[in-house]
């Protein structure tokens, strides 16, 4: 049975080929055709996928021909099926076309439509080229691809300077990770002497399981882990993230919430094989994943700008992602991903309604100013979404982040390699999501409460002739939402029973025999309680402080001081990188290399040899001072020397 | 009273062609007056070069003594003769186009080159030191004279003094070298010398240090003559002072007539004192070579520059001097040849471009003339090349000739200086090229008409240039041959 | 006897030189050459070469050494006024010539102590001077004729008074540059 | 046919090298600066269209010489004229040929003095640089060696910018001091085996009929790489590059960075290796050191430029770092890479320097801070932009990644000591890499039009567009079907790395495991 | 009986003697006439030579330089009188245009 997977990704190439080629010739009608068709073409083939799965073996596999070779190593292009990739596939090709749809409205008069949607297209291209891949080094090329997709629609308003530095910092920071990612893969390769997951693993599965620091697996699974600290936003390489929302918010809800930023969960769980014989590896995972979970949370506790809370947010949940996969349940993680990835891309798009409605602001306070009585009146369908959404994120049961999220926070606390003590930042990070979501929500869609009735003009600086007054989204945008919505709503379900957990199974059966749990009395059902009741006191605190008592967050603020200072400014970490690298190092680069080194010292030296050259060259001439005596003289002492060389000096005859 | 064999004067023919030539030249040129001055001449004494370059041929026919072992015509004297007679038409053909620009046009002019030819070629044929010194007097006295041919003007008068004075001081070193070489041995004749073994005189005394000390006046005379430092103090000021075109013939034969005297002393005489002389060889060879590159690093004037040129060109010429043996002596004789075309052709450009009085021989004066005349730039450009050593040219062949056989005698100290000087040389050459075309024309020089003798000349040297350098299989034989009779 | 006279025009040999040192004027140290080189012409005698001794004294120096005074008579050279300014001669000069001195007298004449000269037991006179000149050496002799062809060619060239050549009328110097481009 | 291939085969090398020359007897004819691009044109291409007979008429299974052709020249020195084409040269003779036709393009509206000359030179370049790649005669090969320096200069001195002098003397002299060093060498090497003919002497010292004593090999190692270095340019021979490239016009630039500097690899994996492997060995350490020095600090240093040629110039020193990690391993997969890098390379900064030129064209100036939005009013120039910064970055799927990793797993797995170590620190050179070219990306193309002078840039034309398209479809192909270009090195490579003895573990843990070949993959769906 | 170095001796302080005239003589024709002292002592070591070698050579050698000095006289004086002519001066150190 052939699938042909590889006409997945190149039906979104040929959308970003023929956009790129014309593109600029094109009404926006026929490039949001081509731009939104293929990527449908793409859903389509998927679910036609889907509908032959029962029928495949499992995995599926398709080699073509090698895209490098040299030696002994050939990589492939080679394309996998398991449930892991086709999970991934749905996601990315179902809310990618949502994201598309929403786009097609979103970004209707901005300019660069067809620019917007060739690298949309782009982007799913090396998306699905990353999950589809059959081996690291393919998946190699969706992950930087998607880099690149991620660096240029960040910049999308390039003429911009901030959003063309943010793009920069995006690409670089993945980077710094990917600089891991690539030793794990040379060390993958110098070990194994393959990339393919399907001769890979089971070489990797007949090795034991690693007790130290020092074991290759351990090595190998930890310089992954830093690609994906990269790519999925963690801690200490997370700082693109929050500067990435310079991109239109259809992106950040594509790129930065539901697919590219899950890559690095993905690349983990596929590589749970390694993972899971490397403990102390996991460990890292866990511990960051759930640092940053806390981290982030904090941050997003008091950000005014919409996009930045989602952003924080968004990093947070890679955070419990990760703590799922460091915990050694990477169906959690995957489980997490899927329902973030439908909450968190609507919350997204939801805020992007919303800054459509708003005329391009996103400060939430503006908004509310900008908003008379609450936006929720003048846009329902967003805030019903963006309501249901911040219920799942929050953790309210019977949403779908309920289940996920809990289901991790109980593996952490439950799994061999988890600890009560991760759950237990876990939960205080579940609080303040729940926190700050309703916080956004409250601020966003209703009216202040202390009637600060100072309405100010909404702002004109979204798009063209938007500056009259808040106002809901056309169709085109409300439908994804409303799609979107019913799958934050239900999408938990597949969960229900570990069913979800237990289709992935095949995947992560990586012959590492489970540790034993650590049971809890009650067992999930004390877990899940505990956490439904965090969801709640966050939600009840937003609600006094925002709706209620609204004078309470600056009294608080005072109260604080230096610590509220210390969040409100993200920790200073930008300051700190800043000051501690990308200034000292442009200038080592310009004063001591380009300066010193390349100027002063070498070119120095060759001047030197010149002027050297050129002094004796004078020396010389003072000499040709034209006397004939002194000629004579020169002439003298040289058959004078001559005389005594031939006598004295020379070796005898 | 015994009759002279005819064949004795068959063995010398090219220099009684020429002497017939220039005594011709005397003689028309007494009662000549007015307009045509010296055009007559010219073109007897381009006859004369062509008769006498068939002349040669008629003593390659001939081959062996002549004169009671005086004279010899072997493949090295065959060889010197026509790289010498072919410079010397290059600089009469020249001059044809020279004098007359620059108001000068005299029959003495192409009579003097023709006596110095012979002069030169007796040098190169004489197996016999008197014969030599006068060789060596005759192609000196007529260098003299011509260096000063410009009488009207200080500079030459001043150059052609400095050469005189200089030039005699020198040659009474080498005269006194050859007294002692006489004394040591008894005879003057190079290869009876060799024969000997010169250590020890018919008299039954050891004579090393005589032989030594006698080596080293003779090496003083010649070394002068080749500009080789630490005797090469006057180049500079005499390239500079006299007639454009004097130089480049002074640069091209004396040195090479020279070069040839002191492999025939040397290689031959004094061959078996090698061990000792080889270092003063090798000392000259790196003195010149490094004063001869630092000199001209700064210099505006081309004459100037080319002096110190030509400085560093013997310096490398000594390097191959040091190897020794028959590829020493093959790449002398290689190098020479390539000197010679490659040296009178960018004497040819830059004394034509000199303009009456010489007005233009200044580096700046260069400025954007590749453009305007490019053939004649691009003419320019092969010498200069050359000169550099860039591979397709005589330069560089000669050079790579000049390395190999240094390396192949273990030279590899003086094999890396002479590598790195070349490197070094790069700049003042290419500096040249820079102003020929890289710099814009701040004023227009004026410029002669093209005549066909320049285009000629030029043609010529060009043409020697690159077959020495692109197909230089048949010189190579003749200097090999060359070096292996010399040594014989 | 043969030593007392060889000391003799030694010392008036050496005595002349350095009167040509020292006399200021040309025309002393012409005079002084001159001296120099009447006792060389004994010398010469004393070494059995009569003729060369007798055309030291007739030609070289009645001929060329006439030469030079009356060249000296008619450049009416006197002393020269200007300061020396050679440095290099005058601190260098004098060292590096006694270290000439000294190696060409330690090793020219060294090696010959025990060669003793005797006096009349070989004579060189015109006779085979002249045979040799004829036979062995020909081809020099003919040779010294080119020679003095260009002394009489330099002579002209360089010190007939003409009248400075007008330089003829400037070859045409036509527009060269539209020519060659 | 088939007589007709067979003869082409055989003059076919000889026809590359010349006919470029053949095109300058035809220029002298052409009158006027029209019909003079036009022959220009006519001729590059027509080499370049000879020039791909050579791969598709390759042995893929040979390591050897392909397309010999023997005359003997200067019999008294054994000089032969020998020219061949092997793994190392194909694609090398390909790509010269290649850009001399862009090269062609690009200077065909901003050469307006001189014309004529200018391409008169341009073709000479070429013939130089095919030159050096096909002969393997020692002589020859100097021989083009340094005919290659000559119009190079003329090219910077006379058509560069402000500093055009400075530039070329530089260039010059810096490359003259290596290569003198390099013919004493020839010269020597002669000496001791008496031939120049490349294929003799490689394999009489590798069967011992020529014997080296360690310390000549080393000498002579010395002396070979020292002009090769300079080439290259490795830290710290670097500082001519910068200059030559500032000053030279883009044909300049983009030959110089895409032929001339390979021309140091190539001399090094020809003659430094294949002829001296022991000294090889020996220095490799340093070597390698210093490629990686000039990884890391050709990025910092270009992120630091103020203009733009510059920044591109020391983004060259930095990728040709890795070129030299790459060979001085020893590795089959790294000198593979190392291989496939420079053609990357050559296409990569041909087209960024191409970029540059355009932009220069418009404006007159390299300087960074006078530019910034360029993308508002030449987007099609900005995808371009983009497109080329992306294959130089080595963003998999363009052409970059591929030789880069290929450098760095090669380097990695290699059998010489830290190589672990070293392949880390090479990829350190990924991230500074994307570092500097995102940050002249973006004050260039990006940000605001705040530059009033640049607002009314007209974007690119049609002429530039195929250029332009050219090479970014190349960097395209060439980053998806490596296998087609390295399937023809590599028995080249195989044969060349055998000398620097197998490694010993990881090469027989990977000869336990079947690799199953391209065939049975294809057989396998 | 004189030993054959004494006259060598001789020729040998004639010689330098003469090098000191040229390097110290102020005017162009006694640093000329210097020169010939130089020949003078050559000329003398010839004939020394030739003296104890018993061959007649030598004395040839003597005539021949002896020739070869009145041409170079001949010239040399044309030269010292252009020189004369154009610098209306006879020092030796005048003659300095031509440097660097």
């Amino acid at each position: 049975m052939d699938l042909h997977l590889w006409i997945i990704p190149l039906l979104c190439f040929t959308g970003f080929a023929l956009n790129l080629a014309g593109g600029r010739r094109w009404s926006n009608r026929v490039a949001g055709a081509v731009g939104v068709g293929f990527p449908a073409l793409a859903f389509a083939y998927a679910l036609w996928v889907v509908a032959q799965w029962p029928a495949l073996a499992h995995p599926y596999l398709e080699v073509h021909r090698a895209w490098v070779q040299a030696g002994a190593l050939t990589i492939p292009f080679g394309f996998q099926l398991d449930q892991l990739s086709l999970v991934m596939l749905l996601i990315v090709t179902g809310v990618g076309l949502l994201i598309h749809i929403y786009s097609l409205g979103y970004m209707a008069h901005e300019g660069g439509f067809y620019r917007f949607f060739a690298l949309l297209n782009v982007f799913m291209f090396f998306m699905l080229t990353l999950v589809l891949a059959n081996n690291y080094l393919l998946m190699f090329i969706g992950w930087e691809g998607v880099g690149f997709a991620s660096y240029m629609l960040i910049g999308f308003y390039f003429h911009k300077d901030s959003a063309s530095r943010a793009g920069m910092k995006a690409f670089v920071v993945n980077r710094i990770g990917d600089f891991g990612f690539l030793i794990g893969l040379f060390y993958i390769f110098s070990r194994f002497g393959t990339f393919e997951f399907s001769r890979l693993f089971p070489q990797v599965e007949r090795l034991p399981v690693e007790a130290g620091w020092g074991g290759p697996l351990t090595v190998i699974a930890l310089l992954l882990f830093v690609g994906a600290t990269g790519k999925s936003a963690q801690i200490p390489l997370y700082v693109w993230l929050p500067d990435a929302m310079e991109g239109p918010t259809p992106v950040s809800a594509l790129i930065h919430a539901a697919t590219m930023v899950t890559a690095g969960v993905y690349m983990v769980a596929r590589s749970a094989a390694i993972y899971d014989r490397a403990p102390q590896a996991l460990e890292v995972v866990l511990a960051v994943g759930a640092l940053t979970a806390l981290f982030a949370a904090s941050i997003g506790l008091l950000q005014r700008d919409i996009k930045k809370v989602l952003a924080y947010s968004t990093i947070s949940q890679l955070g419990y992602m990760f703590m799922a996969c460091g915990a050694a349940v990477y169906g959690a993680g995957v489980f997490h991903l899927m329902t973030h990835a439908f909450f968190k891309g609507l919350l997204f798009l939801g805020a992007g309604s919303v800054i459509h409605a708003m005329g391009g602001e996103q400060d939430m306070w503006k908004i509310r100013a900008g908003a008379p009585g609450g936006l929720r009146k003048y846009a329902p369908v967003t805030f019903a979404t963006f309501l249901i959404a911040t219920c799942a994120i929050s953790g309210i049961p019977f949403f779908s982040g309920f289940y996920s999220k809990d289901k991790i926070l109980y593996e952490v606390l439950t799994s061999g390699h988890g600890s009560p003590l991760w759950w237990g930042v876990g939960t205080l990070a579940a609080l303040m999501t729940s926190f700050y979501m309703f916080r956004a929500l409250f601020v966003t869609f209703f009216a202040d409460p202390a009637g600060h009735k100072a309405a100010a003009k909404p702002q004109a600086g979204h798009g063209d002739g938007h500056g009259h007054g808040p106002h809901e989204s056309p169709a085109v945008m409300t439908v994804p939402l409303m799609i979107l919505g019913v799958l934050a709503l239900i999408g938990g379900y597949i969960g229900i029973g570990d069913r979800f957990e237990h289709f992935l199974d095949p995947v992560f059966a990586t012959g590492v025999p489970a540790l034993p749990i650590h049971p809890i009395a009650g067992g999930e059902m004390t877990v899940s309680l505990l956490s439904v009741g965090v969801a709640l006191l966050g939600l009840l605190l937003a609600w006094v402080f925002y709706l209620k008592r609204p004078e309470l967050p600056d009294q608080l603020a005072a109260s604080l001081g230096g610590l509220y200072q210390l969040i409100f400014n993200k920790y200073w970490i930008d300051e700190l990188y800043g000051a501690a690298i990308t200034r000292p190092l442009a200038a080592f680069s310009r004063v001591v290399l380009w300066r010193g080194v390349d100027v002063g010292l070498i070119d120095g030296a060759v001047n030197g040899v010149g002027y050297a050259a050129r002094g004796a060259g004078d020396g010389l001439r003072r000499q040709a001072s034209g006397n004939i005596r002194s000629y004579a003289t020169w002439v003298a002492l040289g058959a004078a020397a001559v005389l005594i060389y031939m006598l004295w000096g020379g070796p005898r005859v | 009273m015994s009759f002279v064999p005819t064949v004795y004067y068959l063995r010398i023919l090219p220099e009684i062609v020429l002497s017939v030539f220039a005594l011709l030249i005397m003689l028309v040129e007494g009662p000549a007056r007015g307009g045509s001055r010296g055009r007559r001449a010219g073109w007897l004494a381009l006859v004369g070069c062509l008769a006498a370059l068939a002349a040669v041929a008629v003593q390659a026919a001939h081959p062996g003594d002549a004169f009671s072992g005086m004279f010899r015509v072997d493949a090295f004297t065959l060889f010197l003769h026509v790289v010498l007679i072919a410079a010397t038409t290059a600089v009469v053909l020249l001059a044809m186009d020279y004098l007359p620009q620059q108001g000068l046009e005299r029959g003495e002019f192409y009579a003097l080159l023709l006596f110095a030819t012979v002069g030169m070629g007796f040098m190169v044929g004489s197996v016999e030191l008197i014969m030599i010194f006068i060789g060596l007097e005759i192609s000196s006295i007529s260098t003299y004279i011509l260096c000063g041919f410009r009488r009207h003007n200080a500079q030459s008068t001043e150059a052609s003094l400095k050469y005189f004075l200089l030039g005699s001081f020198a040659t009474a070193f080498f005269l006194y070298g050859i007294a002692l070489l006489y004394g040591a041995s008894g005879t003057t004749n190079l290869y009876q010398m060799a024969a000997q073994g010169l250590q020890v005189s018919p008299d039954g005394l050891n004579h090393t240090g005589l032989v030594l000390t006698a080596a080293g006046l003779v090496f003083i005379g010649l070394g002068f003559k080749i500009s080789a430092a630490p005797f090469q103090m006057w180049t500079p000021d005499v390239y500079q002072g006299a007639p454009a075109l004097v130089t480049g013939f002074m640069s091209a034969g004396p040195k090479a007539a020279a070069f040839a005297v002191a492999l025939r002393v040397f290689y031959v005489a004094l061959q078996g004192q090698s061990a000792a002389w080889f270092w003063m060889i090798w000392a000259a060879a790196l003195l010149s070579m490094c004063i001869g590159n630092l000199g001209a690093l700064l210099q505006t004037n081309l004459k100037r520059m080319l002096a110190y040129s030509s400085i560093a060109q013997a310096g490398y010429i000594l390097v191959a001097f040091a190897a020794l043996g028959p590829s020493g002596a093959s790449a002398v004789l290689f190098y020479l040849a390539a000197y010679v075309a490659m040296n009178i052709g960018a004497f040819a450009i830059i004394s034509h471009w000199a303009h009456r009085e010489e007005r233009y021989v200044a580096l700046q004066d260069y400025a954007g003339l590749g453009f305007r005349f490019p053939w004649l730039g691009f003419c320019l450009s092969i010498f200069l090349f050359s000169l550099i050593g860039v591979p397709m040219t005589g330069g560089f062949f000669g050079k790579l000739f000049v390395f190999q056989a240094a390396l192949n005698a273990h030279l590899v100290g003086l094999t890396i200086v002479a590598l790195l000087n070349s490197a070094l040389a790069a700049y003042y050459y290419l500096r040249v090229i820079v102003y020929l075309y890289m710099r814009p024309q701040e004023e227009s020089i004026a410029c002669a008409p093209f005549t066909a003798p320049l285009w000629l000349a030029v043609a010529g040297c060009l043409a020697a240039t690159l077959w020495l350098g692109i197909f230089p299989s048949q010189a190579l034989a003749y200097a090999l041959k060359g070096a292996q009779q010399l040594l014989r | 006897m043969q030593l007392t006279l060889f000391l003799i025009f030694a010392v008036v040999a050496v005595a002349g030189a350095v009167n040509l040192l020292l006399q200021r004027h040309p025309i002393y140290s012409a005079l002084s050459l001159v001296t120099v080189m009447g006792a060389l012409a004994v010398e010469y005698l004393l070494l059995g070469a009569e003729f060369i001794a007798f055309i030291q004294v007739i030609v070289y120096a009645g001929a060329i050494m006439v030469l030079f005074v009356f060249v000296i008579m008619v450049l009416n050279a006197g002393e020269v006024a200007s300061q020396p300014r050679s440095k290099v001669a005058a601190l260098l000069g004098l060292p590096v010539l006694t270290l000439l001195g000294i190696i060409l007298v330690s090793r020219v004449a060294g090696p010959f102590q025990h060669t003793p000269i005797g006096l009349g037991d070989f004579l060189v006179q015109t006779g085979p001077v002249g045979q040799s000149l004829f036979h062995k050496f020909l081809l020099p002799f003919e040779v010294t004729s080119v020679l003095f062809l260009v002394g009489v060619l330099g002579a002209v060239v360089l010190a007939a008074r003409r009248e400075k050549p007008a330089l003829a009328p400037p070859p045409a110097e036509k527009a060269v540059v539209a020519a060659q481009r | 046919m088939n007589f007709l291939n067979h003869t082409l085969n055989h003059v076919i090398v000889t026809g590359m090298v010349f006919l470029p020359l053949a095109g300058i007897l035809a220029l002298l004819l052409a009158r006027g600066d029209r019909a003079v691009r036009w022959v220009a044109l006519a001729f590059t291409t027509a080499t370049f269209l000879l020039s791909l007979h050579l791969p598709f008429h390759w042995d893929s299974a040979s390591g050897g010489f392909q397309f010999l052709q023997r005359h003997p020249w200067i019999p008294a020195f054994h000089i032969q004229y020998l020219v061949g084409v092997d793994g190392l040269s194909l694609w090398l003779s390909v790509l010269t040929t290649f850009l001399s036709v862009i090269g062609v393009l690009v200077s065909w509206r901003s050469i307006q003095k001189n014309t004529k000359a200018f391409f008169i030179l341009l073709l000479l370049l070429e013939t130089g640089m095919l030159g050096v790649f096909c002969s393997l005669d020692l002589f020859l090969f100097y021989t083009f060696w340094e005919i290659t320096l000559v119009p190079m200069a003329f090219l910077i001195g006379i058509w560069g910018h402000e500093r055009r002098l400075y530039a070329a003397m530089k260039f010059f002299l810096y490359t003259m001091a290596g290569s003198v060093l390099m013919l004493g060498c020839i010269l020597w090497l002669y000496n001791l085996t008496g031939t120049f003919d490349f294929l003799a002497i490689k394999a009489g010292l590798a069967s011992g009929a020529f014997a080296l004593s360690s310390s000549t090999e080393l000498w002579l190692f010395l002396g070979f790489f020292i002009a090769f270095a300079i080439k290259v340019p490795l830290f710290p021979f670097h500082t001519w590059l910068p200059d030559a490239h500032v000053e030279a016009p883009t044909a300049g630039s983009v030959l110089l960075a895409g032929v001339l500097l390979k021309m140091g690899p190539y001399g090094m994996l020809r003659f430094n290796l294949g002829l001296f492997p022991h000294a090889a060995r020996e220095c490799s350490a340093a070597i390698v050191v210093l490629g990686l020095i000039g990884i890391v600090y050709g990025a910092l240093v270009a992120f630091v430029q103020p203009n733009m040629k510059k920044l591109v110039a020391y983004s060259s020193v930095s990728h040709m770092g890795f070129i030299m990690v790459g060979v001085f391993t020893f590795s089959l997969i790294g000198t593979q890479g190392a291989v496939y890098q420079m053609l990357n390379h050559g296409i990569s900064t041909g087209g960024l320097f191409i970029l540059v030129g355009m932009l220069y064209e418009r404006r007159h100036t390299f300087e960074l801070k006078e530019y910034g939005g360029i993308a508002t009013v030449m987007p099609i120039y900005a995808a371009f932009f983009v497109w080329m910064v992306m294959s130089s970055v080595g963003l998999p799927l363009l052409n970059g990644f591929v030789g880069e990793f290929l450098i760095m797993v090669g380097t990695f797995t290699a059998a010489v000591a830290h190589a672990h170590v070293y392949a880390m620190v090479a990829a350190t050179g990924v991230i500074v890499g994307a570092l500097y070219l995102l940050h002249w990306t973006r004050s260039t193309i990006w940000g605001e039009l705040a530059n009033a002078k640049n607002k009314l840039l007209q974007d690119v034309d049609g002429r530039e567009l195929f250029v332009l398209a050219t090479l970014a479809l190349l960097t395209l192909f060439m980053g998806i079907a490596s296998p087609y270009f390295l399937n023809k090195t590599e028995a080249t490579v195989k044969a060349g790395v055998a000398a620097f003895q197998p490694a010993p573990t990881l090469s027989a843990h990977l000869a336990a495991r079947p690799t199953p070949t391209l065939a049975a993959r294809g057989g396998a769906q | 009986m004189v030993p054959l170095s004494y006259y060598l001796a001789l020729s040998a302080i004639l010689f330098c003697l003469g090098v000191a005239g040229f390097l110290f003589k102020q005017d162009i024709i006694t640093v000329f006439i210097s020169i010939e002292l130089m020949l003078n002592g050559v000329n003398l070591a010839f004939v020394a030579f030739s003296r104890a070698l018993r061959q007649i050579d030598g004395n040839i050698f003597v005539f021949f330089v002896m020739v070869v000095a009145a041409a170079e006289a001949a010239v040399g004086l044309a030269i010292i009188i252009a020189v004369v002519r154009n610098r209306n001066t006879l020092a030796v150190d005048a003659m300095e245009e031509l440097k660097d």
